[in-house]
C-alpha cells in the first residue's frame, strides 16, 4: 500500500518512545494511509540517537533516515531532545560535506496526539528520498 | 629463449597491460603523495621512484580475507533445530606483484617458513603464493630509514624474488631469479635483454654501500639477553609509542592476525584479518587478563618476535628485513634499528647522547625570532 | 590433523548433553556429525579444542574427558567473554564447530610408575580431569595418585559426580578444600596453595601437576619449590588469547614458544627457560 | 638562543617533575623525535627547531598521575585548554613551558619539494628560509612553503596557557577569514565529487590507527569502539564501507573538541586527510554556537550543552 508508485527504498526512522512512536501509533490506530518503507527503531529518547546510528544506518544500505522526537520543552526526561537538536544539527551539515545529499535524512519533533502531521512526514519524507533514488545504487550492497 | 629481457622506458604501462590480461597485477601507484600498491590499470599513475608507503604483502595476505561461510538453516522436521553449512574456497586468481623491492620480496621468504613450511600449511596462504608471481625492483638508492644490508639484505638482493628488475637509462633490465620468473620472457613487448645484461649488473652493486648499516659495530645485530629482559630498558627507549599499529601493518614481516565471525541473519563469514602486537587488544582475554599489558612489554615482543624468537625458531633467519617502513612511517620517529643497536649491551647508558652522526641543533637551526 | 587438510575449517559437531557444573560453568559433551570422523578421532591427554559456535567466533578448552573413554568429547566452559556467554546458552542437539586436537600433552609415558599429585583450582582441574581418568583406566602404570582440590566455595566445585566416585576409590587420595568456611562443609578449609604445605607431600619420585587461577599456580610453584620438588617434576599447563590454534597468529606466545602449538602443558623447568612471567 | 633557553627554563622546573617532554633530534635530519626526559643530563638532547612538529600534550592523560614539564607550541596549548575543560588533566601537576611559535615544517611537503630525496642535511635561517641537502643538491624554501596548513592560517601562535614563556609573544598576522578556507573551497564541489574523494581517501586506509592514538583528544585508547565487540559498530572487514565508518566514528567523537593540531593527518602512514572532517565540524560549531575548542578553559564543549531556544537553528522542512 505505498503511496510511492515505485519499488520500496530502504528508510529507517528512529522514534522516541515517549511521543513520536506514540505519534505513529495514533496515525496507525486512526487508519491514516501511510507509505511502507519506514523501518521503525524505537528509541527511549530523541537524545539517545548517536549522529553515529544514521551514519551507519546510511553506510549500510539505508537510503534515508528519518529521527523524531519529542517537542522542545516536551521531553520525556526534560531535556534528551536538547541535545539531540544540536547533534542533528551538526549531522545534517556534515553530510553534504561527505557527499550524502542531507535531505536523506531529516529530523522532527511529533507529539503522541499528532498522528496527522506522523502520516504527513513520512509520506513527505518517504516521497522526498523516492525523488532522490536508492543511495547505494551503484555499489554492490555492504554485506 | 633469452635469459633476460629488456624493457624500454615508454613502453612499460603497455608492458603492464599485457601482464595484466592473464593475471591481475599489482604494482606501485601514485595517490596524492602517496604510494600505494593497488591492482595496475589504465587509471593508475604508476611510481616507482621510492618505496611505497605500504609492502606489497596484501596481495598473498590481504587485510581481510574469508576464511569461510556459514550459513545456518532451519530443520524442516523440527525449526528449533538448525543445522549449519560450511564452505571454503582456497583457489585465488594468478597475480602478479610488479615493483616490490628486494626487502618486499625477502619478506616473503619470512613468511613462507610460517604458514607453508610446517606440517599445517595455511592454505589461504599458500594458495595465493603459489599463483602470486614477484617481479622486484632493484633499489637504486636508499630511503630514509633503510638498513637492508644490516639485516642480510640490499638494494638487489634475490631472495624471494621470482624476476628481477634493474633500472637502466632506457628501460628495464629484466631478469628471471626462479623458474616461475622464465615466464615473464614470454610477455609480448619485451626485448632480448642480453646486450643490457652487464650495465645492469654494474648498477645493482652500486647502492649498495650507501644504505646505512646501524649495527657497523658488529655488522650485524647482536642481543644481550640480560640487557633485553629488562623493563627499564623497554620503558626508556619506548615512552614515546603512541601503540599504534603503523608499524606493523606496514611491515613486509609482520604477519600476526586476528579471526572473527561476523553474521548477518542466518549467514556469515568467518574472517581473517591483520592485526598488531602494538595493540592493546590483541593479548587481552575474556577474563579481563592481559599478558602484555603495556606498550613496553608489546614493544619487547616485537622486537624480540624480529630479532630473537623468529631467528631461534628458524635457523638464525631475522624476521626484518630492513625496508625501514616502521621508521620512516611511525607518527613519532620510533627507530627500531636504534634499539636493537643499543640492545648489542650488555649494558645501557641510560643518559645516553645521541651518536654524533645524528646531531643536536646549532646556532643554525635556531628558529627565527 | 592431516596434511592436506584446512587448519581453520572446523568439523562439525552436535552437544549431546550440557552439565551444570557450578554457577557459572557448564560442560558440553559433543561428538562429530560425521561419524567416521569420530569413530578415527584421537588424541592425548591435555589436548585442546577450539569450540566455535558460527557468527560468534572460537574459543579454546581442553579435551577433558580422557581417550580412554571415546563415546563424546567434553568440554568445560566458564563463562567469561564474547564466546563463553553464547556457549552457555547452547542445548542438547545445537550445531557448533570442532578443530581439534590442537596442542602437546601430559608427558604421562614419562610418568609411569611414579608417585602422582595433582593440584587444582576452580575450573583448573578440567585438564587435569583427563588425565586422572586417564590414569585411573590404566591404574596398575602408576604410583599414589593424590588429588588436591579446592574451590571458592562448595557450589563452586566442578565434576561432583568425579569426586564423589573418587573420594569412594581406595587407590585415590583426595583432599577437598574451600577458601572459607561455608554451611554444610564439613572438610578442609584454606587456599590451595596452603593446604599443599599443610599436607607436605614428599617430592620423593613424585610429578606434580598442578592448574587453576594464575594467582594459586603462582603460590603452589613457591610452595612446591619449598618442598623441594625439582622444577622438571612440577607440570603446569598455560592458557592465553588464542585465534589460529597453529602457532601462526602471534598472540599466544612466550619468547619463541606457543602455547597453542608448544603447550599448553609445560614443566617449570621449561618455564623457567622460556623466562615465561608467572 | 631558543634551545638553550628551553634547557634552561626546563633544567629550572626538573626537580618539580617526574618526568619532562620535550623534542631530540630523530632518526634522520628531517625528523625530530618526543623525548621523555627523567634525568637532568638528559636535558642536553633537547632541540627546538621547525622539526619540532609533534603534539607532546598527547602524553599528558596517560601521564595523569605524575608531575610532567611539557614544552607546548600554541597550537599544542590549545589541547591543554582542551583537557581542563574536559578535567583530563590535574593542572597542577603540569608545568607548561611555552614557546611562541613561527611555524614549523610539515615533513611530507618537504619531502615533496625534494622529490623524495634523502634529506643529508637541513638548517633554518633567520627569515623562514630552509635549506635543505639532498645527494642531488641544495635547495632552499620558504617556511611558508612547507609548513602544515594549520600553520598558514594559525591564530595563536604564542600559547593560550602556559606556566614559563621562553621566548616573546608572537601576535598571529593571519586573517581569522582564512582558517575555514580550504573548507569552504571544498564545498564548491558537487556531491558526485566530495564522495568519490573521501572515497578514494579512505579506501587507501589500513585501519592501523594511528590517527587516533596520535589524538590528543581521543581519550577512549583501548576501549574504542571501532574495536571491541560489543558493542559491535565495524568488523574486521577491510570493506570501503568499514573504513568510512572508522573515519566518522573518529570525527564525530571529536565533534566540538577538536583542537585542530593536525596530528592525526601527520601520522597518517597513507595520507590521508583525516583532519579536513573535523574542522568541517568545527566550523559548523563556530557558525551556529559561536564555540570554538580549546581557547577558554571555562568553557564547555557545544555537544555536552544546549539552550532552550537555540536561534541559529531552523525547524526544517520537508
Amino acid at each position: 500500500m505505498s503511496d510511492v508508485a515505485a519499488r520500496e527504498l530502504r528508510i529507517v526512522g528512529f522514534l522516541c518512545n515517549w511521543c513520536s512512536y506514540g505519534g505513529a501509533d495514533t496515525a496507525g490506530v486512526s487508519r491514516f494511509k501511510q507509505p511502507t518503507d519506514l523501518r521503525i527503531i524505537r528509541v527511549p529518547c530523541s537524545g539517545r540517537v548517536d549522529p553515529l546510528f544514521i551514519v551507519k544506518a546510511l553506510l549500510n544500505g539505508a537510503d534515508g533516515v528519518l529521527v523524531s522526537g519529542c517537542h522542545p520543552r516536551d521531553c520525556h526526561y526534560t531535556d534528551g531532545n536538547f541535545y539531540a537538536r544540536r547533534r542533528l544539527e551538526m549531522l545534517k551539515r556534515l553530510l553534504p560535506f561527505l557527499g550524502i545529499d542531507e535531505r536523506r535524512f531529516h529530523y522532527t519533533w511529533i507529539s503522541a496526539s499528532e498522528g496527522g502531521k506522523w502520516q504527513q512526514t513520512v509520506t513527505d519524507f518517504t516521497k522526498r528520498v523516492h525523488e532522490l533514488g536508492p543511495l547505494h545504487a551503484k555499489k554492490e550492497a555492504t554485506p | 629463449m633469452a635469459d633476460t629481457g629488456f624493457v624500454q622506458k615508454e613502453k612499460l604501462n603497455d608492458f603492464l597491460n599485457e601482464l595484466s590480461k592473464d593475471a591481475v597485477v599489482y604494482a606501485p601507484c601514485l595517490e596524492g603523495d602517496t604510494v600505494i600498491f593497488k591492482a595496475f590499470d589504465s587509471g593508475t599513475t604508476l611510481c616507482l621512484d621510492r618505496p611505497a608507503n605500504n609492502p606489497p604483502k596484501l596481495v598473498v595476505f590481504p587485510q581481510s580475507e574469508t576464511l569461510f561461510s556459514f550459513k545456518y538453516k532451519k530443520d524442516a522436521e523440527d525449526p528449533r533445530k538448525m543445522s549449519v553449512e560450511l564452505e571454503a574456497n582456497t583457489d585465488f586468481p594468478r597475480a602478479i606483484i610488479f615493483g616490490a623491492r628486494p626487502c618486499d620480496a625477502k619478506g616473503f621468504r619470512i613468511y613462507d617458513s610460517v604458514y607453508i613450511d610446517t606440517n599445517t600449511p595455511d592454505p589461504y596462504y599458500k594458495g595465493r603464493r603459489e599463483k602470486t608471481m614477484i617481479a622486484t625492483l632493484c633499489c637504486s638508492a636508499p630511503s630514509p630509514g633503510c638498513f637492508c644490508v644490516a639485516v642480510g639484505g640490499g638494494p638487489a638482493h634475490r631472495e624471494g624474488s621470482d624476476v628481477l628488475i634493474t633500472q637502466l637509462e632506457k628501460g628495464y633490465f629484466i631478469e628471471p631469479v626462479t623458474e616461475k620468473g622464465r615466464a615473464i620472457l614470454n610477455v609480448p613487448r619485451i626485448e632480448d635483454g642480453e646486450q643490457y645484461a652487464e650495465e645492469a649488473h654494474k648498477r645493482q652493486l652500486e647502492s649498495h654501500d650507501l644504505v646505512r648499516n646501524p649495527f657497523a659495530e658488529d655488522g650485524q645485530p647482536k642481543i644481550s639477553r640480560a640487557l633485553f629482559d629488562l623493563d627499564e630498558f623497554w620503558e626508556h627507549v619506548v615512552s614515546k609509542c603512541l601503540s599504534c599499529g603503523a608499524c606493523t601493518y606496514l611491515c613486509p614481516t609482520c604477519y600476526c592476525f586476528n579471526i572473527t565471525d561476523e553474521q548477518a541473519l542466518n549467514n556469515g563469514e568467518r574472517i581473517r584479518s591483520w592485526d598488531g602486537c602494538m595493540f592493546s587488544h590483541f593479548t587481552l582475554e575474556g577474563s579481563g587478563h592481559n599478558p602484555r599489558p603495556t606498550k613496553f612489554k608489546r614493544f619487547k615482543n616485537r622486537v624480540g618476535h624480529k630479532f630473537l624468537y623468529y631467528p631461534e625458531k628458524y635457523n638464525g633467519v631475522i624476521a626484518c628485513c630492513g625496508c625501514g617502513r616502521c621508521i620512516r612511517h611511525c607518527p613519532v620517529s620510533v627507530d627500531i634499528s636504534e634499539i636493537v643497536s643499543y640492545l648489542r649491551g650488555p649494558r645501557f647508558e641510560f643518559t645516553n647522547e645521541p651518536p654524533e652522526s645524528m646531531g643536536t641543533d646549532t646556532n643554525s637551526q635556531e628558529q627565527k625570532q | 590433523m592431516t596434511e592436506n587438510k584446512n587448519p581453520y575449517l572446523p568439523d562439525l559437531a552436535t552437544v549431546i548433553k550440557v552439565i551444570d557444573e557450578t554457577p557459572n560453568i557448564k560442560s558440553y559433551q559433543v561428538i562429530l556429525n560425521d561419524p567416521e570422523k569420530m569413530k578415527m578421532f584421537s588424541y592425548e591427554p591435555g589436548q585442546v579444542g577450539q569450540l566455535s559456535v558460527f557468527g560468534v567466533g572460537e574459543s579454546t578448552f581442553v579435551i577433558n574427558s580422557p581417550p580412554t573413554r571415546m563415546d563424546y568429547l567434553q568440554f568445560s566452559v566458564m563463562r567469561v567473554g564474547e564466546v563463553t556467554s553464547v556457549i552457555h546458552e547452547l542445548h542438547e542437539g545445537d550445531q557448533i564447530g570442532v578443530r581439534a586436537p590442537l596442542g602437546n600433552w601430559f608427558p604421562y609415558e614419562d610418568m609411569k610408575g611414579k608417585k602422582i599429585l595433582f593440584i587444582g583450582g576452580g575450573i583448573g582441574l578440567a585438564p587435569l580431569r583427563t588425565l586422572i581418568l586417564f590414569m585411573l583406566d590404566n591404574r596398575a602404570d602408576y604410583g599414589d595418585i593424590t588429588i588436591l582440590y579446592g574451590s571458592r566455595t562448595p557450589p563452586d566445585l566442578c565434576y561432583k559426580d568425579d569426586l564423589k566416585e573418587w573420594e569412594s576409590r581406595s587407590d585415590v587420595s583426595l583432599i577437598l578444600t574451600v577458601d572459607t568456611e561455608y554451611p554444610g562443609w564439613d572438610k578442609r578449609t584454606g587456599f590451595v596453595p596452603t593446604v599443599l604445605n599443610e599436607i607436605a607431600p614428599s617430592p620423593e619420585d613424585t610429578i606434580a601437576i598442578t592448574c587453576g587461577p594464575p594467582i594459586m599456580i603462582k603460590f603452589v610453584l613457591q610452595n612446591l619449590a619449598k618442598l623441594n620438588f625439582k622444577d622438571e617434576n612440577i607440570i603446569t599447563t598455560l592458557e592465553a588469547r588464542m585465534k589460529c590454534g597453529i602457532g601462526i597468529c602471534g598472540r599466544c606466545n612466550i619468547g619463541s614458544k606457543y602455547i597453542c602449538k608448544d603447550g599448553p602443558v609445560f614443566s617449570l623447568a621449561q618455564l623457567k627457560e622460556y623466562r615465561a612471567e608467572i | 638562543m631558543i634551545s638553550q633557553r628551553l634547557r634552561e627554563a626546563i633544567a629550572g622546573v626538573f626537580s618539580e617533575v617526574d618526568v619532562a617532554l620535550a623534542y631530540q633530534q630523530g632518526f634522520d635530519k628531517l625528523h625530530a623525535t618526543p623525548c621523555f626526559m627523567t634525568m637532568p643530563e638528559e636535558i642536553n638532547k633537547l632541540i627546538w627547531n621547525p622539526l619540532c612538529v609533534h603534539n607532546l600534550t598527547s602524553y599528558l592523560p596517560s601521564l595523569k598521575k605524575k608531575k610532567v614539564a611539557v614544552v607546548v607550541k600554541g597550537c599544542d596549548s590549545r589541547t591543554i585548554v582542551q583537557f581542563m575543560q574536559e578535567g583530563l588533566i590535574n593542572r597542577e601537576n603540569v608545568v607548561i613551558i611555552g614557546i611562541p611559535c613561527n611555524g614549523v615544517i610539515s615533513v611530507n611537503k618537504v619531502l615533496h619539494e625534494t622529490n623524495h630525496e634523502p634529506i643529508e642535511d637541513i638548517t633554518f635561517g633567520e627569515n623562514g628560509e630552509i635549506t635543505v641537502k639532498t645527494l642531488k643538491g641544495e635547495k632552499t624554501l620558504l617556511l611558508s612553503d612547507v609548513c602544515p596548513d594549520k600553520c598558514k592560517t594559525c591564530q595563536y601562535p604564542t600559547p593560550i596557557v602556559y606556566d614559563r614563556l621562553v621566548g616573546d609573544p608572537i601576535t598571529s598576522d593571519k586573517s581569522p577569514d582564512s582558517v575555514y578556507a580550504d573548507i569552504k573551497e571544498f564545498e564548491n564541489k558537487t556531491l558526485e565529487e566530495r564522495l568519490q574523494y573521501w572515497e578514494q581517501e579512505f579506501d587507501r586506509c589500513i585501519r592501523c590507527y594511528a590517527c587516533r592514538n596520535a589524538c590528543p583528544m581521543c581519550i577512549c585508547q583501548d576501549s574504542c569502539i571501532a574495536e571491541t565487540r560489543d558493542p559491535h559498530w565495524i568488523s574486521q572487514r577491510a570493506t570501503l564501507s568499514e573504513k568510512f565508518m572508522f573515519h566518522m566514528i573518529h570525527a564525530l567523537h571529536l565533534a566540538g573538541r577538536c583542537v585542530e593540531c593536525g596530528e592525526c593527518e601527520r601520522a597518517c602512514p597513507m595520507g590521508i586527510p583525516v583532519n579536513k572532517l573535523k574542522r568541517k565540524i568545527n566550523l559548523d560549531m563556530k557558525e551556529l554556537f559561536g564555540y570554538e575548542p580549546g581557547i577558554d578553559p571555562e568553557d564547555k564543549p557545544p555537544l555536552y550543552t544546549f539552550k532552550v531556544d537555540e536561534v541559529t537553528i531552523k525547524e526544517h522542512k520537508i
